[in-house]
């Protein structure tokens, strides 16, 4: 089973999904420039989690985490 | 001795009682020391400013005026209840450099009486300059938003992420799926006695405090951080609390003004915070926007439940961050998700800070989930009652890697309210009951504070007659803790109620607790006031033992004040007469018997959860959309009933609490400014508008809780208002989503329904 | 924190009046100061002189005028009338009204004359009083005048009460035979100011064609205002459910409410239309009965 | 500039000198020290201040203490005969009808108020008679039950 | 609380322009405009005092115009208190001219209110409809000095 390494953090998980979630969640400066330097928003992504569903906002970080982080 | 207790369970005239009926029950605000002077506090009218210079000179030469102080005096801390986080410890309570809301306090006046104090407030000169400022938690999470604290970027104070399952998975799965958004407003908690603390500081260094608080430990270590003292030397002392309902139990402007007022000219000093101050510069009830999805198969079995919220911190984190904790756990309760996401945001904005209120996140999250789960039961054409027997929780339930349930009667609470509904028969027109199932925890077990101590302790000394003097930090703020814990031990010594005399919440001479807060007091105090009483009770029994030179095989108990053998009452000796020769046996030494409780192993947030469900029934005039409440039954249990006055009182006190937070109790705002800080603009509900209200307990027995008890206070605020807008449903049929359901909100859905069957046709 | 005063407390109305004109630039009548004191107490007003008229008994009475109306001395608290044993047929409303006013303690201490010279467009009395056709009689030092109702209140707090005056007897007509008269106040909270209020009062022939109507509503404009076209619909007609909506529209649509924390403008003008149908439906009725 | 003022509060006469902004609360709590009644608002809105002037109930925040010049008063301090508690008290331990306890002298107040004008008062008066005291913590229904149990004639006044 | 509003008056928006901005002209239409003086040619000072019922208060401010961009748009922000420490007072206001058919102009114009202290616990219901009958009535005002003015 593989894994996912938060690239700012000691967080790992087991899902592009659960990264995506902890590192939206976490929020704090390191977080945020991280996904700043993937040229997201972060305060877009947070809207789009807090008025929508589908997890639209951890979608689209989980799909740069997935080819990004991934570790045996 | 027939019956199993001799005084749990009894109607009982509480303890505080004819003081209370006669007034001469001594509160905080009643106290006049020697030489004491009156303060008041300078507070800010701008939601966000730079302070450019404080001038009290004129104040200070005021004649009448003593001292004057502002951020200058303080050593420069700030203060914060999550002790844990650094970052969170954000309050200065005087402040600084920057104002955050209107109320901010940023000095203030100690003066030969309050006229004088009053007028003084008037000469100190705070030249501000105004910021931009941000008034709504979604406005303020935007990348260009003001930012309230620096450095806090988007204003994101504290996020909180819960979630077991898979469930992404879980909703492919489902049948039906409904995603739903709601809104909770605010809510004041509106204590009959404001703030209030009276503090002397001597020329020894010490320091004592009166305060109105519902935690004397909390006011304690805080105070001492920001004073920069030793904890030792600081006394607080709690008389009479005239209420507090959550806004109590962190450290407020008004003890800590007046301790450093005192510190500074060591003269007592009282302030009393008005009431528009009580409402525009505390706390208040935590306001949260939810989107919540839910997902159910054709039988009614729910599998996932997603939902998020973002709570409006207010100025400050406080205690606030706890309610953005706990309405993410109680928007799982009380049924069995498989499936569970929840994701929390809580933001700063320029406005009073939002804090604890009873309940604490868990009202919100009623009304939300019980909304959502009759709207799915209606999907699905499933009684309400129905679905929520079919997911309710049960005894010895977990929730995944969060909570171990052990007693839960919800499902013979619903079979109650079951019966009683069917009773009703058919309603009129407009008319409607709504459900609502509930339930809350017995104390937290987070330890944010960051306490080395006992989550709760008790020490019982016993008097050479047996007459007994109980010591606990529990805090009496009117719901009867002293009463509760005086019953507890006087159960567990064998004596009489009226042989128990309580000290409670005075820190020099009390172990520690942490105080009247997620209605910990009965589980966890009255565990430590139960042990503290066997500890006593076994040095007793262990002199019985001797004296009456009985066999070893048997075991000695101790009630309604005689020590007999278990197994053959007939031997028996008087308790009174067996204290005395204990303690003259034993060299004179005082009996003194102690106890504490922490919970441990009993997961993440309570040792144990009490349950129930309420039936509200509305009468809606449909011309106008007014509605009345007309009945509410609580079908409820919690555990053993210690004091069954008591548990009707927090009942009916909490459907007027609540019942308030559903129909009328609001802190609308303009541009962060509270535009109903008065009682003739803020709206209780006052006896004309009180349902009639019933009470229907449910026996459980909680192996936790002493003699089998659990809270009995909190929980009981949750169902009203998602039970009321379930009522409105049903008698109008028209959901109203947001707090509080006023008739001109019914009025409005009304109206849409009908444009819209008028389209349809 | 109330800014000290002079303070008079005159017992006849002779000795009150004097006051008023001596201290004519700077004063405040105080009655039984159930709004009075927290406008002082805020610092929204700080007179120098303060004449409080509650000790002046002469003005404490309710009495009857010998043709069946009624005479209220300004004094009278809103517990007697509340009470009183005068309050029957068309005035029964009276007694209603007070009993809806406000919260006991209120109606102890408070009065009827300081009530409407409050002139809080809020306030219960003063639309009840307009739909009986009340008169007020003033006084100074230069004599009486006497002053319909509905010219009374001016504006948000402004009576046409001048410096020097004092409101000293409510005046109300007697009834024609066949009158009713009903008060309905929409509120959330049942002592709570009026979110609107309405009153109603409804002269019927014995064909019960309607011949006088009064209508009056509370908090719907600047001041407690007549809803004249809503009358004008319904005067000289047999009164029909289709006729009182027609009546509560035109009520809605000549009122001026303004939009508060309590309610929207428009959830006003919906409550003076509802409200104004049913109240006057009550008050006919009544007439029918009377 | 001082004024007198004379008074009878629980059937002691007394005289004063006040300024003349005093309100009736601050005479009961700061100069005569009868602490019992409350101030919840300051604004005549919750009732904890209530007394019984001339056999009424008043908020004695909204009463100027020159006003009631020459007026009989009762506090709660007066409600009991020496160590006799009166009726309405003993309803209230036995009913429960209280919690925090600072609404309840101005509660207890108005209730004798009621019974002053209707002394076997059914629910709906007591109910309306309360209706002007504010109590956040009971909900009211255990004060209307101990109420109705002094108006059944549960409780008997000692003379 | 926000008060707007929009009127047409006769008059080229140039003229209109510079009549807005004159300190005399903004003096004679708010109603109870004790005085308002323009210290430089974006700051004025004002005192108004306006009464409700029997209570009279002054409310002394500062009004800065924030931007500008002649002759079809201004912002101002005005901040002051209310004499006696009664309270805090803040107005921004937005106006927006534009040139209409047949020599008219058009004002638009936004104010969001806000007061905070005694006055303003005063009655929420109160001050609310007062500040809306003072806004009333400035545009009448407003309207009618222009009129008069440009002569329509």
């Amino acid at each position: 089973m593989s894994s996912y390494k938060c690239p700012v953090c000691i967080k790992v998980s087991n899902t592009p999904l659960d990264l995506a979630r902890h590192m939206i969640g976490r929020g704090d400066k390191e977080h945020r420039d991280w996904i700043a330097s993937k040229g997201f928003k972060y305060s877009e992504l947070l809207t789009m989690q807090l008025s929508s569903f589908g997890g639209e906002g951890y979608r689209a970080i989980s799909e740069v985490l997935e080819r990004e982080t991934k570790v045996k | 001795m027939s019956e199993k207790y001799s005084v749990i369970g009894k109607n009982v005239h509480r303890v505080d009682g004819t003081e209370k009926v006669t007034g001469t029950a001594k509160y905080t605000f009643d106290i006049v020391l020697p030489n004491m002077l009156y303060g008041k506090i300078l507070r800010s009218p701008y939601t966000s400013a730079k302070i450019v210079s404080i001038d009290t000179s004129k104040a200070e030469k005021m004649e009448g005026v003593y001292a004057v102080v502002t951020a200058k005096d303080t050593i420069h801390k700030k203060q914060g209840i999550w002790r844990r986080f650094p970052e969170l410890c954000d309050e200065e309570i005087l402040c600084s450099t920057k104002v955050r809301y209107i109320g901010d306090p940023v000095a203030a006046v100690a003066a030969i009486d309050e006229y004088t104090a009053e007028e003084a407030l008037n000469l100190i000169e705070v030249e501000y300059e105004p910021l931009p400022a941000v008034y709504s938690q979604l406005e303020a999470i935007k990348e260009d938003a003001p930012q309230v604290h620096d450095g806090v970027e988007l204003n994101i104070n504290v996020t909180r992420h819960i979630e077991w399952g898979d469930v992404d998975e879980a909703f492919k799965e489902c049948d039906v799926i409904r995603e739903d958004h709601f809104v909770c407003s605010s809510q004041a908690h509106m204590c009959m006695e404001t703030h209030c603390a009276a503090a002397s500081y001597s020329y020894d260094g010490k320091l004592t405090v009166w305060a109105s608080t519902q935690a004397s430990y909390y006011t304690q270590v805080l105070l001492a951080g920001m004073l920069g003292m030793r904890e030792g030397d600081i006394r607080v002392i709690k008389p009479p609390v005239g209420g507090g309902f959550g806004g109590k139990f962190e450290l407020d402007s008004a003890q800590f003004c007046a301790a450093l007022l005192s510190k500074k000219i060591c003269r007592p000093v009282r302030i009393v915070l008005t009431r528009e101050e009580e409402f525009t510069a505390t706390k208040r009830r935590t306001p949260i926007v939810y989107t919540s999805r839910i997902g159910a198969k054709k039988d009614g079995t729910i599998l996932a439940k997603e939902i998020r919220g973002i709570t409006d911190g207010g100025a400050y984190t406080g205690m606030g961050a706890t309610a953005l904790y706990l309405t993410g756990f109680f928007s799982s309760f009380p049924y069995k998700y498989p499936n569970y996401r929840y994701d929390g945001y809580r933001a700063y904005t320029n406005t009073e800070p939002t804090s604890a209120m009873r309940g604490f996140g868990a009202p919100q999250a009623v009304f939300v989930g019980e909304q959502q789960i009759d709207l799915i039961a209606k999907d699905l054409g499933i009684d309400p009652i129905e679905i929520r027997r079919i997911n309710g929780m049960v005894p010895n339930y977990e929730v995944p890697g969060q909570a171990f349930i052990q007693s839960c009667g919800l499902h013979q609470c619903l079979d109650k309210i079951d019966n009683y509904i069917k009773g009703r028969g058919k309603l009129p027109a407009n008319r409607g009951i709504g459900v609502a199932a509930y339930g809350f925890m017995s104390g937290g077990i987070f330890n944010w504070f960051d306490t080395p101590y006992a989550f709760s302790s008790a020490i019982v000394k016993l008097s050479i007659d047996g007459k007994v003097d109980l010591f606990t930090g529990a805090c009496d703020i009117g719901q009867g803790s002293d009463t509760t814990l005086s019953m507890i031990t006087a159960e567990e010594l064998g004596v009489k109620l009226s042989d128990i005399r309580i000290h409670a919440a005075d820190t020099a001479i009390c172990p520690a607790d942490l105080g009247a807060w997620g209605s910990r007091e009965t589980l966890m105090n009255g565990n430590a006031c139960k042990m503290a009483a066997a500890d006593a009770k076994r040095q007793i029994i262990e002199f019985a033992a001797a004296k009456m030179g009985v066999n070893i095989v048997h075991d000695l108990d101790i009630r309604d004040g005689w020590i007999y053998l278990a197994d053959r009452p007939e031997r028996k000796v008087s308790y009174y007469d067996i204290v005395r020769e204990a303690i003259r046996g034993r060299d004179g030494e005082t009996i003194i018997g102690r106890g504490h409780y922490t919970p441990h192993r009993k997961g993440m947030i309570s040792p144990a959860y009490s349950f129930g469900v309420q039936a509200v029934e509305v009468d809606v005039d449909p011309e106008t959309g007014k509605m009345k409440l007309i009945n509410v039954v609580t079908a409820h249990e919690s555990g053993t009933v210690i004091n069954p006055i008591g548990i009707t009182g927090q009942l009916e006190g909490a459907i007027m609490m609540a019942g308030g937070y559903a129909l009328c109790e609001d802190q609308p705002m303009d541009q962060g400014k509270i535009l109903n800080p008065s009682l003739a603009d803020y709206k209780v509900i006052r006896s004309l508008d009180m349902p009639k209200t019933e009470i229907i307990e449910v026996d459980t027995y909680e192996p936790e809780g002493p003699f089998g008890a659990k809270e009995a206070g909190e929980g009981l605020t949750n169902p009203t208002a998602g039970a009321i807008a379930n009522a409105v449903r049903n008698a109008v049929g028209v959901t109203i989503t947001s707090l509080p359901i006023t008739p001109e909100k019914i009025f409005m859905a009304m109206q849409e329904k009908k444009a819209k069957e008028k389209k349809a046709k | 924190m109330i800014k000290d005063f002079e303070y008079f407390g005159p017992k006849t109305l002779n000795e009150a009046l004097v006051l008023l004109d001596k201290y004519r630039d700077d004063y405040k009548i105080i009655a039984g100061g159930q709004s009075l004191i927290i406008l002082l107490r805020q610092g929204l007003l700080q007179p120098e002189n303060v004449i409080d008229i509650y000790g002046i008994k002469e003005l404490d009475y309710i009495k009857s005028d010998g043709k069946k109306g009624l005479k209220i001395g300004a004094l009278t608290t809103h517990r007697e009338i509340e009470y009183s044993d005068l309050m029957k047929g068309s005035f029964k409303v009276l007694s209603e009204m007070e009993h809806l006013l406000s919260t006991p303690q209120t109606r102890n201490r408070g009065t009827i004359g300081g009530n409407i010279s409050h002139g809080d467009p809020a306030g219960d009395p003063a639309p009840v009083l307009m739909a009986l056709g009340a008169n007020v009689k003033l006084a100074s030092v230069a004599g009486e005048r006497i002053l319909d109702m509905e010219k009374f209140s001016v504006d948000y707090f402004e009576t046409a009460m001048e410096h020097g005056e004092m409101l000293v007897e409510i005046e109300l007509p007697a009834p024609p035979p066949h009158t009713g008269a009903a008060y309905t106040k929409f509120n959330i909270i049942a002592s709570d100011m009026a979110t609107v209020s309405v009153a109603s009062c409804v002269t019927l022939a014995a064909d019960d064609t309607c011949t006088d109507v009064r209508i009056a509503l509370g908090a719907a404009a600047p001041r407690p205002m007549r809803a004249k076209a809503a009358e004008a619909i319904l005067k000289g007609k047999k009164i029909t459910d289709a006729l009182l909506k027609k009546a509560g529209q035109a009520a809605s649509e000549e009122a001026e409410p303004v939009s508060d924390i309590s309610a929207s403008e428009e959830y006003r003008r919906e409550l003076v239309k509802v409200l104004t149908a049913r109240v006057t439906k009550e008050a006919m009725s009544r007439a029918k009965a009377g | 500039m001082l004024k007198e003022l004379k008074l009878t509060i629980n059937g002691q006469p007394y005289e004063l000198s006040i300024h003349p902004r005093t309100l009736l609360v601050e005479v009961l709590r700061e100069q005569l020290g009868l602490t019992g009644t409350k101030r919840g608002c300051n604004e005549g809105a919750c009732g904890a201040c209530t007394v019984v002037m001339n056999g009424k109930s008043v908020k004695s925040c909204s009463v100027l203490a020159l006003s009631a010049n020459g007026a009989e008063i009762t506090t709660v301090e007066g409600l009991a005969k020496g160590a006799e508690l009166h009726p309405l008290q003993k309803a209230f331990l036995d009913y429960g009808a209280y919690q925090c306890g600072f609404c309840t002298a101005g509660m207890l107040m108005s209730c004798k108020g009621l019974l002053n004008m209707f002394p076997n008062p059914t629910s709906d008066q007591i109910r309306d008679g309360i209706d002007g005291n504010i109590c956040r913590c009971t909900g009211y229904n255990s004060i209307i039950r101990a109420v109705e149990a002094v108006s059944r004639g549960d409780y008997k006044e000692t003379k | 609380m926000q008060i707007d509003g929009k009127f047409v008056v006769k008059g080229k928006i140039n003229d209109v322009w510079a009549m807005v901005l004159e300190p005399g002209t903004l003096a004679s239409c708010i109603p109870g405009a004790e005085k308002i003086e323009s210290t430089d040619n974006k700051t004025y000072n004002c005192l108004v005092k306006q009464s409700v019922g029997p209570i009279t208060v002054k409310l002394q401010f500062v009004v800065v115009l924030t931007e500008i961009t002649p002759p079809t748009y201004v912002k101002a922000v005005g901040r002051g208190e209310a004499l006696g420490k009664l309270g805090t007072f803040g107005i921004d206001l937005t106006v927006h001219l534009a040139e209409q058919a047949g020599g008219c102009c058009e004002i638009d114009y936004k104010a969001d209110v806000i007061m905070v202290g005694k006055l303003a616990t005063f009655g929420e219901r109160i001050m609310r409809a007062k500040v809306k009958s003072v806004g009333d009535q400035f545009t009448q005002n407003l309207e009618k000095k222009l009129k008069e003015k440009t002569g329509s």
